[in-house]
């Protein structure tokens, strides 16, 4: 379905922050994308939908396609129109207008007012939360309430290719438990789902497949399994010592980190 | 040490305003240019040192006086004014009544410039210390508008208030750049009357420029401490993120009411000098088209920065004087004869009906006139600045140091 | 040698002589032409240059502000006019060009033109508004330079105003005692009159003359709006109609720009006020006022009385006629105010012509040279003026006056204006004595 | 960590005149009509790491607030030391030594990191606009003193190579250090920390909990926490708060929080399977 | 008896004179409602405010003084329209090419703005305007261009009250526009229009085509320029027509904008008729001598500041959303 390239991006005409990133979605699976803060997740994520030129950058090398369509160059309104959906870093919520017509915002390429009916009870059953507050004006909402809301607007546009960066950011414990279900719910409707997450944890529990993006580069792809199975996969994103138990906290005081990624 | 200029040995050293070589040759350089002007030494710099050029550079060191005030509003605290020209206006007429002479029948007090140019700014930043509670409680755009509507306001109190301001239209005469101990007769220093100092011959225009640049000077200084120190990343704070600055500390209402009467002593002093180095100023002159060029001179110049509201100053001043050198040059060479004028003639018609996009008559016929040409261009280079160089002419200058600094290995 | 200046000067005030004489002679002189030309007698500082044969005059004009659509017309008259001086030969082979910039209508901008031009050029062909110009006028004197001012204001005969600068035409304050006057003529029955105009020296001047001619004659001013319009603000439009409409004169003084007098005119006829004579300033006419499409064009046309100080356009007079012979053969539209540039471009050729012949054409020269003109014609264009002697004498009183002219607009005959009477001057404008301005300009 | 600021710590562990450092007493807080707090009562100790826990939109930012005074309680009292912040300006409550960080990272993103922290200082310094716009004595030697201050803190939290950049341009990671070293500018007595390591990568938060440890430890500042990551909060807290819908559910030692069963139900969920 | 009677005239010549000023202050206080429409048009959609609408009106003026009485476009081949409504095609279509124009503005100087400062983006519309406004008297030139409006002189008299035919016209016209844009902005597009405006990343994140937002922004707002230009270049207001004074009109429709609330239609027309029964009030009764000339002019300002201390966003504006 989606088919990234040996892409590469360069910000400002001189920072190659993507150095040969290829990836794919195939239809109907979730994939999950991890890497350490600054990795360049969010710059492949805009590299896809086409909004690297507001943060002035551009891509310079490879190849994007969905549904078999070259979509490099495309404006993002129609990459959207083609199906590709996305909640972006930091909720990103319209913070004058009400939930509801954040709601409205999202379903903007959605013509169809009885699918647009439907995706709204989707919605509101998914995040009864959000059923509540449906008149508040969203910049005062809670962090967390936002962060559903972005979720939800993405889903007004009934993708077929949905793509979450950092979903489970300041969400409840048991929220991020929702959101999990409600990804994998989604997948199961038939949305395929590209999930960037620094929660490794989440994400690999529900992936058909994952990878690992370090510096600009995909350092490890693989199915969970054996991603879950590597060494330095559970020392750095799950907090595994090499006995398997959960580190504490406490400890880092005096904890010696490793050098990483011998590959 | 000496290899690595951007080693500091102590924080004093870092924090200190020329803290490196570099900035202190060329400050000194620069001041002994400015300080060589009037008298037509340094080739190629000496058409600085006619009249007409020394009033320009005159006027841009006024502009710069009141540039630094709307830089620290609008430039640091982030609150945008249009009411820059409101508060120039009423340090001219601070000015005017406190210094203009007595006996006439307009208000007049007779006080020299040493009370009325400290007054003008006083009673200025009285005033804006006033209407900022109403300027405070808006934000943003509604901001621009409420200080929008001073200025208007203004022109009315001013055009009406005939016995201040002579009247609408007519204007009156402002007290000299002349500085008297109080109110003899024979001022001790009269800025506007060629004589000698020190030996030397000056013209009465060379004096003048000599008093506002140093004015100028003394008012960078004080806005650049301003800037680097508390109280100015008190206003930046509040311009960043207005709650988040409370929270860490700072008193956002009484900053903001401080930035506005800050600002507004600087306007005033500005409108006073103004009004009295151009001698004769009709109420009018007070409107919302000065105020727009203090906005256009912050963001040309670059927001936030000293230096941006100097350079800024310098091409809004010098700018239509240069784009009008530039058309008359056009219309010379298209009158004139050979290959320039064939091209020159595609741009401008030299009769009421020949095809041009400028017209040499004064506006009849198809094509813009001279004049109209000149707005269109100084227009243009503002929206061209702006689309070009978001970060203004100090963003040029930046780029044009760090060129340099790199030099030889630009890349 | 430069201090001949005085000597040639046919008349010319004992004081103003010896004055212009010590100013020629601390300008140094740069003729360095050869001693067999004819040229070699004549001195020169600034903006004449002998071996290039050319005289530069300066034009600081409004072509940008509120009095743009005027100026425009009238820097076209000038350029008009000098263009076929120069063919015809110039000033005895010089050739004169003219140094314009846009003063935009801001005094200082009009100040820092002056300094840019006053070395480049002989005199000041035209400066645009009253404060403006008293805004040089202290430069103009220290520099020993000439200016032509474009206003009418009638303080302008003061001669410790006006020692470097050639005032003319009819003070506004006259023409509205001319003019009111007049009115009277037309509707003897009439006791009361409206009064409204724009600030300044124009409409300030303007309603002085007015109230002084309305008591002089006996007239009730029912409404005073002096002042009130301002052509930027609807609000001032309204109040002035309103304040007319509402007092129910008989007769009607505006003093304004042509647009707002249409606004000020349309909203008194829609507040259903009508049958009143009105007239005002010059500059308030405009001939689109009844162009084809102007609503008001009828009944202003019954309503109105156009007062100028030159013969409008379809006058017929060798003035006129060569006015219209310049813009037609330049493809120009036809407008009245051309005359204008004509007239100040003529007071300029003539102070020219002067300085040539008493061999000085300094900057201080040419100023000697237009304070000694005795009588300057404009063959019908104006009536003829003097610049020199007492105020009161040299004073221009004579007024034309006109009638709106739909057919000749529509049938491109006239500029819509039909000369009824040329050369008046009303009693009161008669018999006024002068010892100051009708209105102050500052007395501070 | 070095001089300045474990002065500090040196002066404040003298005797005290107060109970509590800081006491919020049944706070009730509304807006129109949605209950954001409603009757919320705790306490913070000197030197304490106090947690607060929750589900989305319980109200616990809307507490940090309150104790800023940036939301004014319709009920309840908000004591620092014993006396009543209710009333003030958020300004003043910074002034008497009440420092924080933001969820959605607040810093002032034009201004370098030096001056962000500088600004920090605000509070703690004197100047005023005159003398500073003279750059006399007394101003000049305040500026110089702080700067060595914040020079410390910049030293403590490793950000030296981005001492100069504007913030606004600094990764993600570095502004939420650069914003708790803002909050610890302030000297403060208590520091509240809003989610600080949300979003963050296991390294990052291994670090921040690292700082927060010692900012506990050596300089003996009390710290409140809100934070989603459970790991930490267990592992650090020395008590919890949980709130839910505005109220407290629950209060105690990690332990006994972690396992009653409705802070399970409401926020914890059953335990992640970790595959 | 009679004295009540007297009473009784005067109240109703009372009477007369404050309907009088009622009408007379909607009758402007349409037009400001009109630019003020405008300006509200731009800021929901870009967040920008437009300092060249005064340049739009002067330019929507010209246009339809070009095409409706120079070249009678395209109404001279319309013959078999009555004249009235020949001259309404005409308008039409100028107020069509003013559109464009606004479209055509906002390709070249407004786009490559996108993303930058608010106040730097304002300050190009200032360039903006400066170069509209200045090639624009250059077209109208130095006599004003009459309008060619059909309704002419004619006036409704009702005896208590009078009005001109343009101004009935006019006032109409503002409702429905009003009526028509309330009912765009409640639409989808109107939507994507208020999303854009915040947060232009994240609205073309949703597939809002953020470019047609603002060329459908800028037509709409040079559209409104343009008939306010028309009413307010007509007789009664400015009998003449069109000069190079006309574009200063927008400044007046500023306070309006603010009381009715920046990002609001109904708030900009609200705005717009208390502006003009302010003046129209101010007129009428503050004839003090006191007052001196041109006080009616400030008195929306005056207004403006009196609003805002009670409301700092206006009458209907939505606050700044201030959340940590
Ligand atoms: N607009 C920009 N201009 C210049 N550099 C940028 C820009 N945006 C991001 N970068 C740089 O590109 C690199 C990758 O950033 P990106 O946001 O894609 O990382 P990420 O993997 O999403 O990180 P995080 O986990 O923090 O979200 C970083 O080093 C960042 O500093
Ligand atoms: N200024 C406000 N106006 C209206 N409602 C508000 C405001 N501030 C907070 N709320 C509401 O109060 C409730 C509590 O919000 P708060 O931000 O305190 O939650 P939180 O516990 O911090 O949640 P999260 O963990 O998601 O950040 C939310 O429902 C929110 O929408
Ligand atoms: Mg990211
Ligand atoms: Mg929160």
């Amino acid at each position: 379905m989606l088919a990234v390239e040996n892409l590469e991006v360069v910000y400002n005409d001189v920072v190659l922050v993507l150095r040969g990133v290829s990836l794919e979605v195939p239809d109907g699976k979730i994939v999950a994308l991890l890497g350490t803060d600054g990795a360049g997740k969010t710059t492949t994520l805009r590299a896809i939908t086409g909004l690297l030129d507001i943060h002035e950058g551009e891509v310079t090398k490879g190849e994007i396609s969905f549904d078999g369509a070259t979509i490099t160059e495309e404006d993002p309104s129609t990459r959207v129109r083609r199906g590709i959906s996305q909640v972006m870093e930091g909720r990103r919520v319209f913070v004058e207008m009400t939930v509801e017509e954040n709601l409205r915002a999202g379903a903007h390429t959605n013509r169809d007012g009885e699918r647009v009916k439907e995706a709204r009870e989707r919605v509101m059953t998914l995040f009864p939360r959000l059923a509540d507050r449906r008149q508040a004006t969203a910049g005062y909402l809670s962090g967390g309430e936002q962060q559903m809301l972005a979720i939800g607007r993405a889903l007004m546009q009934d993708p077929k290719l949905l793509i979450l960066d950092e979903p489970s950011l300041g969400l409840a414990p048991l929220l991020v438990q929702e959101v999990r279900d409600i990804i994998v719910e989604i997948n199961q409707q038939g949305t395929s789902v590209l999930l960037i997450e620094q929660n490794a944890k989440m994400a690999l529990s529900i992936a058909d497949y994952g990878y690992i993006m370090e510096t600009g580069k995909v350092v490890m792809d693989g199915d969970p399994a054996k991603l879950l199975k590597d060494e330095d996969v559970k020392e750095f994103y799950l907090g595994l010592h090499a006995t398997g138990e959960q580190k504490s906290f406490r400890d880092v005081k005096h904890y010696k980190r490793r050098k990483r990624w011998l590959s | 040490m000496r290899g690595r200029p951007l080693l500091y040995t102590s924080y004093q050293a870092d924090q200190a305003l020329l803290n490196t070589t570099t900035k202190k040759v060329m400050l000194g350089l620069l001041l002994l240019v400015v300080a060589t002007i009037p008298f037509q030494v340094i080739p190629g710099l000496d058409f600085l040192g006619s009249d007409d050029w020394l009033r320009l550079l005159s006027t841009t060191a006024i502009f710069v006086v009141g540039a630094l005030g709307l830089n620290l509003l609008t430039g640091l605290a982030g609150q945008v004014s249009l009411g820059h020209a409101f508060f120039m206006g009423v340090g001219a007429y601070t000015a005017v009544w406190l210094g203009g002479p007595e006996d006439a029948p307009l208000l007049g007090l007779g006080l020299p410039i040493w009370i009325w140019l400290p007054a003008a700014g006083i009673v200025a930043a009285l005033i804006g210390v006033a209407v900022g509670p109403t300027a405070v409680r808006v934000r943003g755009l509604y901001l621009a508008i409420v200080t929008l509507g001073l200025v208007f306001i203004g022109d009315y109190v001013f055009r009406n208030w005939d016995s201040l301001s002579g009247g609408a239209q007519v204007g009156r005469d402002f007290p000299p750049l002349q500085f008297r101990l109080w109110k003899e007769e024979e001022p001790l220093i009269d800025f506007t009357t060629p004589g000698t100092w020190f030996g030397v011959e000056v013209s009465g225009l060379a004096k003048s420029f000599f008093l506002l640049v140093t004015i100028a000077v003394v008012f960078t200084l004080l806005a650049k401490n301003l800037q680097r120190t508390r109280v100015g990343r008190a206003f930046m704070s509040i311009r960043d993120r207005d709650i988040a600055a409370e929270i860490m500390g700072v008193d956002e209402f009484g900053y903001k009411l401080l930035a506005f009467g800050i600002s507004s002593f600087f306007a005033g002093i500005s409108g006073a000098l103004l009004a009295s180095f151009v001698v004769r100023v009709i109420p009018e002159r007070w409107d919302l088209f000065l105020s727009v060029q203090f906005i256009a001179i912050i963001l040309i110049g670059g927001a936030g920065t000293v230096t941006g509201a100097i350079l800024g100053s310098a091409f809004v001043v010098l700018l239509p004087r240069l784009v009008g050198d530039f058309t008359q040059w056009l219309q010379s060479v298209a009158l004139g004869e050979g290959f320039g004028s064939a091209i020159a003639n595609v741009f401008v018609a030299t009769t009421p009906n020949d095809f041009g996009l400028v017209n040499t008559f004064a506006g009849i016929g198809p094509g813009l006139s001279v004049a109209q040409l000149n707005l269109v261009i100084y227009g243009l280079l503002i929206i061209g600045f702006l689309i070009f160089e978001p970060l203004g002419l100090y963003g040029i200058w930046l780029r044009i140091r760090n060129y340099w600094k790199g030099w030889p290995f630009t890349y | 040698g430069g201090g001949e200046g005085g000597d040639t000067t046919t008349t010319a005030a004992a004081e103003e002589e010896a004055t212009t004489t010590a100013a020629a002679e601390e300008e140094p002189t740069t003729t360095a032409a050869a001693e067999e030309e004819p040229a070699a007698e004549i001195a020169t500082d600034v903006g004449v240059d002998l071996e290039a044969g050319t005289i530069t005059i300066g034009l600081l004009s409004d072509l940008s502000g509120p009095f743009s659509p005027l100026v425009q017309v009238i820097n076209t008259g000038h350029d008009l006019y000098w263009a076929s001086v120069n063919e015809a030969g110039g000033i005895n082979g010089l050739n004169v060009q003219l140094e314009v910039r846009d003063t935009g209508y801001v005094v200082d901008t009009h100040v820092q033109l002056y300094e840019e031009l006053k070395s480049q050029v002989v005199a000041f062909g035209h400066s645009t508004g009253s404060p403006h110009t008293v805004a040089i006028n202290s430069s103009l004197q220290a520099d020993g330079i000439l200016a032509i001012p474009l206003t009418w204001y009638s303080g302008w005969s003061d001669p410790a105003i006006n020692a470097n600068l050639v005032p003319h035409g009819v003070p506004y304050c006259i023409e509205a005692m001319n003019m009111i006057e007049y009115l009277t003529t037309q509707a003897p029955d009439a006791t009361t009159i409206a009064i409204a105009s724009s600030p300044g020296d124009y409409g300030q001047d303007s309603n002085a003359g007015a109230v002084l001619v309305a008591e002089a004659l006996g007239l009730e001013v029912v409404y005073d709006g002096t002042g009130t319009i301002v052509a930027t603000d609807p609000a001032t439009l309204a109040e002035a109609a309103n304040g007319i409409a509402g007092s129910g004169a008989e007769l009607v003084w505006v003093t304004t720009d042509p647009t707002s007098f249409g606004g000020v005119y349309g909203q008194a006829l829609a507040a259903g006020f009508s049958g009143a004579l009105w007239s005002g300033a010059g500059p308030s006419w405009n001939p689109a006022l009844i162009g084809p499409d102007s609503p008001i064009a009828e009944p202003l046309a019954n309503d109105f009385y156009i007062s100028q100080y030159y013969a409008p356009w379809a006058a017929d007079s060798p003035g006129n006629q060569m006015v219209r012979d310049l813009v037609e053969a330049a493809g120009a539209p036809p407008l009245d105010y051309y005359a204008e540039g004509v007239i100040e471009a003529k007071i300029m050729h003539e102070a020219l012509l002067a300085a040539y012949e008493a061999g000085d054409m300094t900057q201080a020269g040419v100023l000697a040279a237009a304070k000694s003109l005795e009588s300057v014609t404009f063959d019908g264009l104006a009536p003829d003026e003097t610049y020199v002697g007492e105020a009161n004498d040299r004073l221009q009183r004579l007024q034309f006056i006109s009638r709106p002219d739909l057919e000749g607009l529509a049938g491109g005959t006239s500029t819509g204006a039909t000369l009824i009477e040329s050369d008046y001057t009303s009693p009161t404008a008669e018999a006024y004595q002068f010892d100051a301005a009708c209105f102050a300009l500052e007395a501070g | 960590m070095s001089g300045k600021l474990l002065q500090r710590r040196a002066e404040r562990s003298g005797p005290k005149s107060y109970e509590h450092l800081l006491e919020v007493k049944d706070v009730h807080l509304a807006f129109k009509g949605v209950k954001a707090i409603a009757g919320v009562s705790f306490h913070v100790d000197d030197g304490e790491l106090f947690a607060i826990i929750g589900p989305n939109g319980a109200g616990k930012t809307s507490l940090f607030n309150v104790v800023n005074q940036v939301y004014e309680p319709q009920q309840g009292d908000v004591r620092w030391k014993g006396e009543s912040l209710m009333g003030l300006k958020p300004n003043q409550t910074a002034e008497r030594g009440i420092a924080r960080t933001f969820q959605n990272i607040a810093l002032f993103p034009h201004m370098t990191v030096i001056e962000n922290l500088l600004t920090g200082r605000h509070v703690r310094m004197r100047t005023s606009w005159l003398a500073g716009s003279v750059w006399l004595g007394k101003a000049k030697r305040e500026e110089i003193e702080n700067r060595e201050i914040v020079e410390d803190i910049i030293d403590f939290l490793e950000i030296e190579q981005w001492r100069k950049y504007p913030v606004g341009l600094l990764p993600y990671g570095i502004q939420k250090r650069v914003e708790l070293g803002r909050a610890l500018a302030m000297d403060p007595e208590l520091l509240m920390l809003d989610e600080p390591v949300a979003g963050m990568n296991l390294e990052e938060t291994e670090d921040m909990a690292r700082f927060i440890l010692d900012v506990q430890d050596e300089l003996g500042i009390a710290v409140l926490l809100v934070e989603h990551d459970m790991g930490l909060v267990m592992d650090i807290a020395d008590r919890i708060l949980v709130v839910d819908f505005g109220k407290p559910i629950a209060e105690g030692t990690p332990q006994s929080v972690q396992h009653n069963p409705n802070v399970v139900k409401a926020y914890l969920g059953e335990e992640v399977e970790t595959v | 008896m009679t004295s009540g009677l007297v009473v009784l005239a005067q109240a109703t010549a009372d009477g007369n004179a404050f309907a009088q000023m009622i009408v007379d202050g909607i009758s402007f206080g349409a037009i400001y409602a009109l630019l003020a429409m405008g300006f509200v048009i731009i800021f929901k959609s870009t967040s920008v405010i437009n300092f060249a609408h005064g340049a739009l009106t002067g330019l929507g003026a010209f246009l339809i003084a070009a095409f409706a009485t120079v070249l009678d476009f395209p109404g001279r081949y319309l013959t078999f329209l009555p004249e009235w409504a020949q001259w309404t095609v005409n308008v039409l279509t100028a107020l069509v090419a003013a559109a464009l124009f606004g479209i055509l503005l906002e390709r070249v100087f407004l786009r490559p703005m996108v993303g930058e400062a608010l106040f730097a983006v304002a300050i190009v519309t200032l360039g903006v305007d400066i170069v509209v406004r200045t090639i624009t008297n250059d077209w109208i030139g130095t006599q004003p261009r009459p309008l060619g409006a059909p309704w002419g002189l004619a006036v409704v008299d009702l005896g208590w009250v009078r009005i001109a035919w343009s101004e009935v016209i006019q006032i109409l016209v503002t409702i429905i526009l009003l009526g028509a844009i309330a009912f765009f902005l409640r639409s989808r597009t109107g939507v994507a229009m208020r999303a854009t405006a915040f947060d232009q990343e994240t609205a073309r994140a949703q597939g809002v085509n953020v470019g047609r937002i603002f060329s459908v922004a800028w037509a709409i707002a040079a559209f409104l320029a343009g008939v306010a230009g028309l009413f307010y270049s007509i007789f009664p207001r400015r009998a003449t027509g069109v000069d190079q004074a006309t574009a200063f009109i927008a400044f007046r429709a500023f306070p309006a904008v603010i009381i009715g609330g920046l990002d609001s239609i109904p708030g900009a027309v609200v705005g717009g008729f208390a502006v003009g029964i302010a003046e129209s009030a101010a007129n009428t009764y503050l004839t003090f001598d006191f007052l001196g000339n041109g006080f009616p002019g400030i008195v929306g300002y005056l207004l403006m500041m009196v609003v805002l201390l009670i409301r700092p966003y206006g009458l209907l504006g939505t606050p700044e959303i201030r959340r940590v």
